[in-house]
């Protein structure tokens, strides 16, 4: 019998990542989308808005890498900018579940059993009971389209996918000896759940943050591409869809192009979420 | 010609050195045991045998069944020898099962699989089987499902799977030790009967010397992928070869020395529960009627002195964990009082810090007693939460994780190590160091040896003895293995079904029991000396 | 010599067999693409332009009629007199009409449409339509006297609208989901999301449809659109909303590429009432930073006429007035400056959902932000433009097209959304709503568009352009849209 | 078996209220007149006032509230704003194209998933294995507009296979209604086959791993008959869980497809509900598929009883 433990590694565990093809090529992926989006604040190739009709739907050339859309605006830009608002929007909707979620399935285990838990729970699943992209469409048909009311659509329903999470990983933390232990020394639940539980159940929710994120990202480009995400002037790139689906038999590039930035980024969040799995869990990594 | 011989079977995975020129050999109609601790290559043995070893793995050697070679058999000719020439029996009979099919169909499956009879027929033998394992018709009917029955009673369905073909050879893996004693006494009667029955070959794998001093015919004992010692079983118990057979066998018995307790009973008992009541409501029968309750905990009363070793012993369900965990305020109770030290634990405000400081408890498991990302310092440390302001700081701090460390015997540098740097029975110190960090008059010993091998748990006993008799500590000591409590309690308390059935001082108790369940209790404990004793007499 | 006779005789009798096939399947039914699904059938209690675009001179008819070109033509009424004093209208209405239920038509259900429009409770969207009417008296079946309190010069212009056509009472409570009208063509089918389905009305009074099957497919997505007419699932796409794809259809000669005008003068309008467009120099500034070229290129690839005026130009009173609000950034800047806005300010800009707003907004907002103006797009649906814009008049800029014909009363109008207030202006429409005499009507005409273009109320940019595609074999589709209207009484295949 | 199914049916109903509390609140507070949409630019105030009083806008909140649910009590749902027909025939109408879309697209993405998830488990870490992973990774990743927009422009503008869009109804004939929904149900199919094969995959990985799999290995039983009559059943509880979720994601999810292919369906009736503020629609709709989700729970518990029997007893 080997000595196998929950989240013992703290040592080397960058390097371990990396040993991970799939963390490696998911951070890649990403890592370049997030380069792109940073350079965008301060270097574009061309103005990313700039309008320029006589120069409309070229196909991509070396003057214009990826070509450009039925205003004559360069895709190559608007792919770099559009990746700052995805993934800021999808960054963000993750937070506001992560801030909420977490907390209130916390003290859901915490109490587990109690009123308070029931009506978590129960909230929960209401909340995943609703059509969520339908509902998305009512927050923004009252408050308004936007990045920020896209936001907060994407982020609602995150906080029930991390208090799940949560209030599961902590359930199976408070019959952990430790918590025994903790409770013995006198520590009551929100001083246990955040010294013990927290940190140990950071794993799961950095894996589960990476996946949400890339359904982040999927939620904004849904959002955008029927009109309710970042409003134009700033490209989106379900915005940027939108646009080309109109277009797909005179400039199938402007489909292509940004299409294909939503997948590689969604794939390698999904990567990335992949390996750090499997470098968290010592089930699978005793099997490698 | 030998039923199983199995000749110089090496086994490494993954380039890891499980197995090394091991060899012994199975007779039809015998028994053999075989010992070792965890890691002693005990398990893969027995897999190999079965030929179900994970990817990776090399094997090289022999093993014949009958004059067969099987470690030259392709995998369909394996699927035809498991399960009809060899059978095998678990540890978990918890999970062995398939949760989703009745125990019919998966003793019949084994018939279908290999016969290849029709349904209704392989269903009549999975009954016949059924009832030879001691599970009668009328109340363990074809289609009771897996849930439906005890850990024991599944352990018997498993045995039926493995012997519904009446195979030559049994493996049965650690087949007992998730159980109960009484019960893993009748599932060792039963597998010694239906080696009688069936002249087939049993291979009795297990880590506790005493479990097989009874029944096994020769005994093979494996330390780290080796033989170390092997032969009839009185022969070699009763003289020993290696040294690693004579420490465990050491151990096995082992007694830590203790002085007698000066037992202080005019003072403030240290523990002192009266007629303690925890009862669970139980699901509502139909909607409207009243929820009906479990009485895990029925009045219980005790006191517990300065000075003294108490042990609490009963069988799983029985109420200890209860018990352990409403004197630890860990749960509230219906009714009754719980002093330490003449503190209430359980206020009006909730738990008392100021009894709960002068009571600090020690864990079964080693490696989920500990939260993996803290450091020895802080794990240890943790206690003083309870003192308030009145924790030591700075080197005063420094002074008690010294002393408590070094105190269970390690040194004061292991504080800055992380708990995966420790192995079990070192961290089974590192507990007991962080129970004993705030001086407590009362530690509270849930399963705290259970998990350990038998080398490890005699240097815990003796730890904890010299503890006890160097800092005037008392134990409650809970534990289901008679054993242990006996080697290191002075009075013990036996419980079933929520109430306290005997008590008195150990010895007396053990010799001279008074309640037919703790006559049971004793008399189903394996005990080594009183098998080889019986063993003896019979052959004499 | 033989063999080839044979060959010959064979490739002639393949030749006429192929020739003939077309005369056996003389076609009979078309479908016709529109954008929007009407949301109901019933033109008289909703103002969708969908609804009329499928029942306008198809199943509903009313007492005067719009033609292609937008002239006023007898409808049910076949003739009428007008009282010198202008008050009086006698309608003599045709013989032989009878609702697609069979029952007959007479003065009586014009009586009840026309009381029914304007009674306190109607919901009909332009009841303004019928503020005139004094009464509406049935001399005798087939003769209707209506009173108007005061002289009003477009009356029969009112009474062409889609929102006057004649019900029949009996069906007056399904007209909704089973219109029943007089129509050459009457409603057989709607498969709600797809389709709507007429059939030729065999009881027709006038000339009889030569169509027997029309079909209307809703087809919103500009690819689907595309691909259907492409694949002929579609024959005809009369307002088709992939213009970008036109050129496409253009060289291939299956088809044939209609582009003509609509009613639609499509405006950046400016909150008048609202700083900093309270400012008549902004507002200038504004009109010379717009490049209605290069919004029309970039917006409707091309098509489109520009405007100067709330004046569709294809009317003869038109007067292009596009000069005085030419591009001219260098200009816009200077007028900024001297409006005291020498850095420029920042404004909202509104957008509905069509695309001419939508795709329009995004160059005029990058056309404004070179001069300065830095004006912030919000996508707003059309419920909260109504809202918002149209009746809390809580807005900075928004662009809109004004399908209504000849609607420039609305700048006289007070409380209107642009917050415009000239007491010229409303003299001029006092003047005109009394003229009778054409050339007077012209000549005020004339001023009011020079009276809104002078005080630069919103920047006019161009007349939406009705861009359709059809089958090449399709005669008889309009050219122009006088009103939305998809008229199928008079289209047919040639062969 | 009875209290537990009464118990759950009580928690579904107050979940039901709830939710019908929630979304009509939510609805009150979406800005915009369903009157003065229907009237247009050109209507006059007091003609909208009357289209207001003819709807029933007029009315005071918590009795628009109790007409609603008292309606959708005995299947009532109002009439349509705009419509002007019972919203119930309207939503009867879209079912009947969002419903079989769903069936299709599930029964696609199931067909493709389990046999694909249980290969990759079954030839754990080889060749086939990564394959199949990869190619399931690509079509999580993928948005299905995006899909379907280069589906339509493969198969309908290239190919010219398929219409890129419309449904002709059920009155067309079997054959080609089903064509018209095959694009817009490959479109949904593909991420959702992609999640399910992969749920299928771990959830049989983590079945082989359990311990009666060994058990019947050591009765002798190969490994594929292991894995049929052991594994497959046992791993079925989290792929059925899933396949519960996707039915009645595919249910209200497919708003965007349907307006990609111009699909007559519910996402479509609700998606222009909102935009013309037929809000009775909305809400209808919403509370419809509310109510599907949690029903659809409620079976896929009932199920998990059918397969797994501790559930059925422990009640």
């Amino acid at each position: 019998m080997q000595e196998i433990s929950l989240t013992d590694d703290r040592r080397s565990l960058v390097g371990e990542a990396f040993r991970s093809k799939s963390f490696s090529l998911g951070f890649l992926l990403t890592g370049a989308f997030i380069v792109a989006a940073v350079l965008s604040l301060v270097w574009t190739p061309y103005d990313a808005t700039a309008i320029s009709v006589a120069e409309k739907l070229r196909g991509p050339s070396a003057a214009h890498w990826l070509g450009t859309d039925h205003f004559g605006r360069d895709i190559l830009s608007m792919i770099m900018v559009g990746a700052r608002t995805s993934i800021a929007v999808a960054f963000v909707s993750v937070g506001i579940g992560i801030a909420a979620g977490v907390p209130l399935g916390l003290w859901a285990a915490a109490r587990q059993g109690s009123l308070v838990d029931e009506i978590i729970m129960r909230a929960n699943d209401l909340v995943f009971a609703f059509p969520a992209l339908l509902i998305a469409i009512l927050i923004t048909a009252v408050f308004g389209p936007g990045a920020v009311n896209a936001i907060i659509a994407i982020g609602i329903f995150n906080i029930p996918v991390f208090a799940r999470l949560a209030r599961g990983a902590a359930l199976t933390l408070w019959t952990r000896e430790y918590i025994f232990a903790a409770r013995v020394a006198g520590k009551g639940a929100v001083r246990i759940s955040a010294e013990h539980i927290l940190p140990n159940i950071m794993n799961l929710l950095i894996v589960q943050g990476t996946i949400q994120f890339s359904l982040g990202i999927l939620a904004d480009a849904a959002l955008s591409y029927v009109g309710l995400g970042a409003q134009p002037p700033v490209p989106s790139w379900g915005r940027m869809l939108a646009d080309a689906q109109t277009m797909i038999s005179l400039a199938p590039h402007m489909a292509l192009f940004p299409g294909a930035a939503i997948v590689l980024t969604v794939l390698g969040l999904n990567l990335m979420g992949d390996g750090l799995r499997d470098i968290f869990d010592p089930k699978l990594r005793r099997s490698r | 010609m030998t039923l199983l011989q199995i000749d110089n079977l090496s086994l490494s995975i993954l380039g890891l050195n499980i197995l090394s020129s091991v060899r012994f050999e199975v007779d039809r109609g015998e028994v053999v045991g075989v010992i070792g601790e965890s890691g002693s290559g005990k398990s893969m043995t027995a897999m190999s045998v079965m030929q179900l070893l994970p990817h990776g793995t090399e094997v090289s050697g022999s093993i014949r069944l009958d004059g067969e070679e099987l470690l030259s058999k392709s995998e369909r000719e394996m699927c035809r020898v498991r399960g009809s020439d060899v059978g095998m029996v678990f540890q978990e009979p918890m999970t062995a099962l398939n949760p989703v099919k009745t125990i019919g169909d998966q003793v019949a499956e084994t018939v279908m699989i290999h016969k290849g009879v029709r349904r209704a027929e392989a269903l009549a033998i999975a009954r016949e089987t059924l009832n030879r394992v001691g599970l009668p018709e009328e109340r363990f009917p074809l289609t009771r499902y897996p849930h439906e029955l005890s850990g024991g009673q599944r352990q018997r369905v498993v045995i039926a799977m493995a012997i519904a073909l009446r195979p030559k050879l049994l493996i049965a893996d650690e087949p007992t030790t998730a159980l109960d004693v009484t019960t893993q006494a009748q599932i060792l009667a039963l597998l010694k009967k239906l080696v009688d029955e069936d002249g087939m070959g049993l291979i009795l794998i297990t880590h506790d010397l005493a479990v097989v001093a009874d029944i096994a015919d020769r005994i093979v004992i494996m330390k780290s992928g080796e033989v170390v010692e092997a032969g009839p079983a009185v022969q070699l118990f009763r003289a020993m070869q290696h040294p690693y057979s004579k420490a465990l066998m050491a151990a096995t018995g082992h007694h830590p020395v203790r002085k007698p307790p000066h037992v202080a009973l005019d003072a403030v008992p240290v523990l002192e529960v009266s007629s303690v009541v925890r009862e669970y409501a139980l699901p509502r029968k139909t909607l409207f009627a009243r929820p009906g309750a479990f009485r895990a905990v029925n009045n219980v009363s005790f006191k517990i002195h300065k000075g003294e070793n108490v042990g609490l012993v009963g069988e799983s369900g029985c109420g200890k964990s209860t018990l352990t965990r409403a004197i630890l305020a860990l749960e509230a109770t219906q009714s009754g009082e719980i002093r330490v030290g003449g503190e209430l634990v359980t206020t009006k405000s909730g738990a008392s810090l100021a009894a709960r400081r002068k009571m600090q408890v020690v864990f079964q498991d080693p490696f989920g007693s500990f939260n993996p990302r803290h450091k020895v310092r802080r794990l240890v440390t943790e206690p003083f939460y309870l003192m308030g302001r009145d924790a030591p700081t700075g080197a005063a701090l420094e002074a008690r994780i010294a002393e408590s460390l070094e105190n269970v015997g390690l040194s004061a540098r292991d504080a800055d190590k992380y708990i995966h740097e420790f192995s079990g029975g070192q961290r089974q110190r590192v507990a007991i160091a962080r129970a004993l960090i705030t001086h407590p008059s009362l530690i509270v010993l849930d399963e705290a040896v259970s998990a350990l091998d038998v080398s490890i748990r005699a240097q815990i006993l003796d730890l904890l003895a010299d503890l006890s008799d160097r800092l005037d500590l008392s134990y409650l000591f809970i534990s289901h293995d008679l054993s242990v409590v006996r080697a290191i309690t002075d009075r013990v308390m036996v419980m079933k079904a929520g109430q306290i059935v005997e008590t008195g001082e150990t010895e007396v108790v053990f010799s001279n029991p008074q309640h037919d369940y703790t006559r049971q209790l004793i008399a189903a404990t394996p005990d080594l000396e009183a098998a080889l004793k019986r063993r003896e007499i019979a052959a004499a | 010599m033989n063999r080839l006779m044979k060959l010959m005789t064979t490739a002639a009798i393949l030749a006429a067999a192929s020739a003939m096939t077309p005369a056996f399947a003389a076609n009979t039914a078309i479908t016709v693409g529109m954008v929007l699904e009407p949301p109901n059938l019933d033109p008289t209690s909703g103002a969708a332009a969908a609804i009329r675009e499928v029942t306008y001179a198809n199943i509903f008819q009313g007492l005067t009629r719009f033609d292609a070109n937008g002239a006023i033509i007898p409808d049910l009424a076949k003739s009428w007199d007008i009282s010198p004093d202008g008050l009086t209208y006698t309608f003599h209405l045709a013989k032989g009409v009878k609702f697609h239920d069979g029952s007959d038509f007479s003065a009586d259900d014009v009586k009840f449409s026309l009381d029914r429009a304007r009674a306190p409770d109607s919901t009909n969207a332009q009841k303004g339509l019928f503020a005139d009417i004094a009464s509406v008296d049935v001399a005798d079946p087939l003769t209707v006297k209506v009173t108007l309190k005061k002289p009003n010069g477009s009356f029969l212009f009112n009474m062409a609208w889609g929102d006057a056509v004649i019900l029949s009472p009996k069906s007056i409570a399904t007209e909704a989901t089973k219109p029943v009208g007089t129509g050459p063509f009457k409603f057989v089918n709607w498969v709600k999301g797809d389709h709507v389905e007429l059939a030729k009305f065999d009881g027709y009074w006038g000339a009889p449809a030569k169509l027997d099957k029309v079909t209307f497919k809703f087809i919103s997505d500009p690819s689907a659109a595309f691909a259907a007419v492409m694949a002929g699932d579609v024959d005809a796409f009369p307002m088709f909303p992939a213009a970008e794809t036109l050129e496409q259809f253009k060289s291939d000669p299956r088809f044939q590429v209609i582009v003509g005008n609509t009613e639609g003068k499509t405006i950046l309008a400016m909150n008048n009432g609202k700083k900093p467009f309270d400012n008549i120099k902004v507002r200038e500034a504004v009109a010379h930073a717009i490049n209605r070229k290069e919004i029309i290129d970039g917006a409707m690839f091309g098509y489109g006429t520009p405007i100067g005026t709330h004046f569709s130009p294809q009317n003869p009173d038109y007067v292009d007035l596009t000069g005085q609000s030419n591009y001219d950034p260098e200009k816009s800047k200077a007028l900024l400056k001297e409006a005291g806005y020498p850095n420029g300010f920042t404004v909202s800009l509104k957008l509905p959902p069509p695309p001419y707003a939508r795709k329009g907004g995004e160059i005029i907002a990058a056309e404004l932000a070179k001069v300065g103006i830095k004006a912030e797009i919000s996508n707003v649906e059309w419920a909260q433009w109504l809202e918002q814009v149209f009746k809390g008049k809580d807005y900075d800029m928004t662009i809109i097209a004004h399908v209504e014909p000849m609607d420039l009363d609305i700048y006289s109008r007070d409380n209107y959304y642009f917050n415009y207030k000239s007491d010229a202006y409303k003299k001029i429409m006092a003047e005109l709503s009394s003229a009778t005499e054409p050339a007077k009507r012209s000549e005020l005409l004339k001023q009011a568009q020079k009276q809104i273009a002078d005080d630069y109320v919103n920047a006019f940019l161009f007349q939406l352009p009705k861009t359709g595609v059809a089958n090449a074999k399709i005669v008889g589709l309009w050219k122009n849209q006088p009103t939305p209207a998809n008229d199928m009484s008079e289209v047919y295949w040639k062969d | 078996m009875v209290p537990f199914l009464l118990k759950r049916l009580i928690s579904l109903a107050l979940s039901l209220l709830a939710a019908s509390v929630v979304i009509f609140l939510v609805l009150q507070v979406v800005p915009g007149d369903p009157a003065s949409y229907m009237l247009g630019m050109n209507a006059q105030p007091e003609t909208v006032e009357a289209l207001r009083q003819q709807m029933g806008l007029n009315e005071p909140l918590v009795w628009r509230y109790l007409t609603w649910i008292a309606g959708l009590a005995h299947g009532d749902f109002g009439i349509s704003y705009t419509y002007k027909v019972p919203t119930a025939e309207l939503i009867s109408q879209r079912l009947w194209v969002s419903l079989p879309l769903a069936v299709y697209a599930l029964v696609l993405s199931t067909l493709i998933a389990l046999p694909v998830g249980i290969i990759a488990a079954a030839k754990r870490n080889t060749a086939a294995d990564y394959g199949i992973m990869g190619v399931t990774q690509f079509g999580i990743a993928v948005p299905n507009f995006w899909f379907a927009m280069l589906l339509v422009l493969l198969f309908s503008i290239t190919l010219r296979w398929f219409s890129a869009g419309g449904f002709p109804g059920w009155s067309a004939g079997f054959l080609p209604a089903m064509k018209a929904l095959t694009l817009p149900a490959i479109a949904l199919a593909l991420p959702q086959a992609s999640i399910l094969a992969r749920v299928t995959r771990s959830s049989l990985l983590d079945t082989l791993s359990e311990d009666y799999i060994r058990t019947a290995r050591a009765k002798g039983l190969t490994r594929s008959q292991t894995l049929v009559r052991h594994a497959v059943r046992n791993a079925m509880i989290p792929v059925l869980t899933i396949i519960g979720l996707q039915f009645s994601f595919l249910l209200a999810g497919a708003i965007i497809i349907e307006n990609v292919f111009y699909l007559p369906g519910l996402g479509r009736l609700v998606f222009q509900g909102i935009t013309q503020r037929d809000l009775i629609v909305v809400q209808s709709v919403v509370m419809l598929l509310v109510f599907a989700v949690i029903v659809i729970t409620f079976l896929v518990d009932i199920a998990y009883a059918v397969v797994d029997p501790r559930l059925r007893s422990r009640s």
